[in-house]
C-alpha cells in the first residue's frame, strides 16, 4: 500500500504510523494500516494525481471495489465498516450509472457523490492542516522560552485595620463582662445552714407563741433572690434543732406556712 | 539588525528607562504577559504598544525574538537557530496520528463535539484521544451543544496558541483558503455559510455552559 | 549603551551567527552554563571569550545584563529594576478580637501591665498580641512600673491616635459616653469607672524608665 501514503503525513508521521496508536487499536481493524474506509478512500483516490475537487468518483468506487474484491480472494478478515461502504459504493455506482428516475426520494447519484467528495476533500484538508500545524515553529520543541524565568517575589506585608466603633465596642464588652461578673458573685451568696441554726438558735428565747418562720426571717428576705436560700437554710437547720429538743415546729398540710415554738413555753395554749 | 534598533542611545533618558523595563519584565518571565500587565508596572502614561513595537523590532534580527502569542507577549529563541538548540533540549511528546488530526480538527471546528470530529475522520475516536490532548493543556471542554444528547463542545485553549506560536485563532494556517473552499462547515454542501472557529471564553449561541460536574477530573467522560 | 555594543550590525556575518547563538542558549538555558559549555556548541575556532564579553557589553546598559557568576554565564535581570521582581502585597486584615480587645484595655488604662490586661479581660494574653499591636505601630512601651517584678507598661502613640482619628487620647468617650452610645447598658455597680487614660512622653509617678535593654528588637520578651 506504500503508493497510496500521502507525502505531507509520511514526512512527520513516517513509519512510526502504525506502531504509534496504540489508544485506538481496539476501535477498528486495520485494512493494511487504514484508518477506515474513508482513509482507504482517500488514499485510493489520490492515485487518480488530480485535485480531489474534480475527482471521478465513478472510478473512485470501482478502485475501491476491486481492492475489496481482492483482499477477500486473500481470505482477508475484513471489518464490517469496509463492507458497508463498499455496498454503499456499489449502490452509488448504479445510482450514478443510470438515469435518474422521474421523482426520486432523498438525494440524487450526483449529490450523494458531491457528499463524498467533499468529506474526502474536508479529511485531506484537515491532514494537510495538521501537518502544517505540527511543523510550526513549536514552543519548547523549535524555538524556547526563557530558560530560568526569574519570578515575582512576593513579600506581604499585612496592614490591620479598626475602627473606633470596634474598638470601644471591644473595650465596653469586656467591662461589661467584669460588671456582670461582679453581680454574679453577690447573687450566688449562699446561706449555709450554720448561718440558719445561728439566726434561729438567737431567735428561739422569744417565741413563745406559734409563729410563722418567715416572721421572724423577714430581715433577711430582703431580696427575692435570697429567698430560697434563707428560707432551706433556715429550714434545715430547725430540723435538726427539733431533734434536739431545742423547739417545736408545726405546719398544717403541704406548702402551709411553718409556724415555731419554744418547747419552754410549752401549755401556753394547750 | 539596522540602526535604528540600538534602542537605547537615541532614546531620550525616560523613554530608555521604560524599554528597560519591558525588556526586563518580558526577559523575566517564562510565560506570555499581556500588554496591560506590562503597562501596570510602568510609569503613568507609558505608551506600551509603542515601546513593545520597538522592542519586537530590536530584536527582530537577534538570537532571541520578542513575539506576540495568544495576544500577548513573549521572548523566545529564534526559529532558525531551532536544530543548534534542540540537541539536549528534551523534545515535545510526539502526537499521535489521530491525536494531531482530532487537534487541528477541534482547532479549525471549534466548537466542535465528538460525533462531528469523528463524521470528519470517518473513524470513531477513542477517548483516550482527546483526554491525551486535554492533558497536554491544548484542548478544553467549551460547553454542551444545544442539542438531543447536550454533547460536550471541544475548543483550543491559550496554551494551544502559545505552543504552536499563533496570535490568535484566526492565524491557524490556510484557514483563509479553507474557509474559502467551505470545508470548514459541517454538512451543508459546500459553498454556503462561512464558519469561523471560535474559542472566545463566550460560548456560542447553540453552546450551553457545561454542566458542574464535567469539570472534575474524573468528569471527562461524557457521551458514553 | 555605547555604539560599539551594537553587535551585529559591525559584525561580518559567521561572528554574528555565533553571537546569536550564544545568546539563544544563554536564554534558553536552565542554568548558567561556562563558556566551555558553550564553546562546544559553537562552531570549531569560536572565540568563545570575545563573543562573551561582546554580549557583556552589548547588554551592560539594558534592562537583562549578562552576568559571570561562580565562572559561569547567565542572564539576569538589571540590578537596578530588580524591584521590578518584586510585589508588596500589603495586606488589609482586620485586627483579631484578641487584639482589640487588648488594644482598647490598652488605650483605655495606660500606661498598664500585661498582668493588668490580662485582669481586664480575665483571660491571659499571648505575647504575640502585643507584638502585633507593637508591629502595627499603635502601641508602645512606656516604662517599668515600680512595684515587684518591675513589669513594663505599655502605652498608646501617635500612630494610634491618627488611625483612629483621635485628637488626643482624652477624646476616648468616657463612661457616660459609652453608656449613652449603648455601648454599656444600664445598671452600672457603684465604683465602677472607666479610667482616664494617660499617653504622654512624660512617666507617671509610679513608672520607671525603660531599662536600656528593653528596646532592642529582641527585647521585648519581659514578664516571663
Amino acid at each position: 500500500m506504500a503508493e497510496g501514503k500521502d507525502g505531507l503525513i509520511a514526512e512527520w508521521e513516517g513509519a512510526e504510523r502504525r506502531a504509534n496508536r496504540p489508544d485506538d487499536e481496539t476501535l477498528h481493524v486495520d485494512v493494511d494500516g487504514f484508518e477506515g474506509p474513508l482513509d482507504l478512500l482517500l488514499s485510493l483516490a489520490r492515485t487518480q494525481k488530480v485535485d480531489l475537487a474534480r475527482i471521478s468518483i465513478l472510478a473512485l468506487a470501482d478502485q475501491y471495489l476491486a481492492y475489496i474484491e481482492k483482499l477477500r480472494e486473500l481470505r482477508l478478515e475484513l471489518a464490517a465498516d469496509y463492507l458497508v461502504m463498499a455496498a454503499w459504493l456499489a449502490y452509488l455506482k448504479s445510482r450514478l450509472l443510470l438515469p435518474e428516475p422521474a421523482a426520486a426520494e432523498g438525494p440524487s447519484g450526483e449529490e450523494m457523490a458531491a457528499a463524498l467528495a467533499f468529506r474526502l476533500q474536508r479529511l485531506e484538508a484537515m491532514r494537510d492542516a495538521a501537518a502544517r500545524l505540527v511543523n510550526r515553529d513549536r514552543l519548547g520543541r523549535d524555538v524556547y522560552p526563557r530558560g530560568a524565568p526569574e519570578p515575582v517575589e512576593i513579600s506581604s506585608k499585612t496592614a490591620y485595620s479598626a475602627t473606633l466603633y470596634d474598638l470601644l465596642m471591644a473595650y465596653a464588652a469586656q467591662r461589661q463582662r467584669q460588671m456582670v461578673s461582679i453581680v454574679h458573685v453577690r447573687k450566688r451568696q449562699v446561706w449555709s445552714l450554720a448561718d440558719g441554726r445561728e439566726i434561729l438558735t438567737r431567735m428561739i428565747g422569744r417565741l413563745a407563741e406559734w409563729t410563722p418562720m418567715e416572721v421572724f426571717l423577714s430581715p433577711y428576705l430582703v431580696t427575692p433572690e435570697m429567698r430560697a436560700t434563707v428560707l432551706a437554710s433556715s429550714f434545715g437547720a430547725s430540723l435538726e434543732l427539733v431533734r434536739e429538743g431545742r423547739v417545736l415546729v408545726r405546719q398544717s398540710g403541704a406548702f402551709a406556712p411553718l409556724y415555731l415554738r419554744d418547747p419552754g413555753a410549752e401549755g401556753a395554749d394547750d | 539588525m539596522t540602526d535604528d534598533s540600538n534602542i537605547t542611545s537615541l532614546a531620550p533618558e525616560s523613554r530608555r528607562f521604560a524599554l528597560r523595563l519591558v525588556e526586563a519584565l518580558l526577559f523575566a518571565s517564562g510565560e506570555p504577559l499581556a500588554a496591560s500587565d506590562i503597562a501596570s508596572r510602568l510609569p503613568e502614561g507609558s505608551d506600551v504598544d509603542a515601546l513593545l513595537a520597538e522592542l519586537e523590532h530590536a530584536y527582530s534580527a537577534r538570537g532571541v525574538n520578542l513575539v506576540r502569542v495568544a495576544g500577548k507577549w513573549l521572548f523566545r529563541t529564534a526559529p532558525d537557530l531551532s536544530f543548534l538548540l534542540k540537541r539536549d533540549l528534551t523534545e515535545a511528546r510526539r502526537l499521535s496520528r489521530p491525536a494531531l488530526e482530532t487537534l487541528a480538527i477541534i482547532a479549525y471546528h471549534q466548537p466542535v463535539t465528538r460525533a462531528e470530529i469523528e463524521e470528519v475522520r470517518g473513524v470513531s475516536i477513542s477517548k483516550g484521544t482527546i483526554d491525551v490532548l486535554m492533558e497536554q493543556g491544548w484542548v478544553r471542554m467549551r460547553g454542551r451543544r444545544r442539542a438531543p444528547g447536550r454533547p460536550v463542545t471541544y475548543g483550543t485553549t491559550e496554551a494551544f496558541l502559545v505552543h504552536f506560536g499563533l496570535d490568535a485563532i484566526g492565524d491557524l494556517p490556510g484557514l483563509e483558503e479553507l474557509r474559502g473552499a467551505g470545508l470548514l462547515d459541517g454538512r451543508i454542501p459546500p459553498g454556503f455559510a462561512v464558519p469561523e472557529p471560535h474559542d472566545g471564553p463566550d460560548l456560542t449561541a447553540d453552546e450551553d455552559p457545561l454542566d458542574p460536574g464535567d469539570l472534575l477530573p474524573s468528569g471527562l467522560g461524557e457521551e458514553q
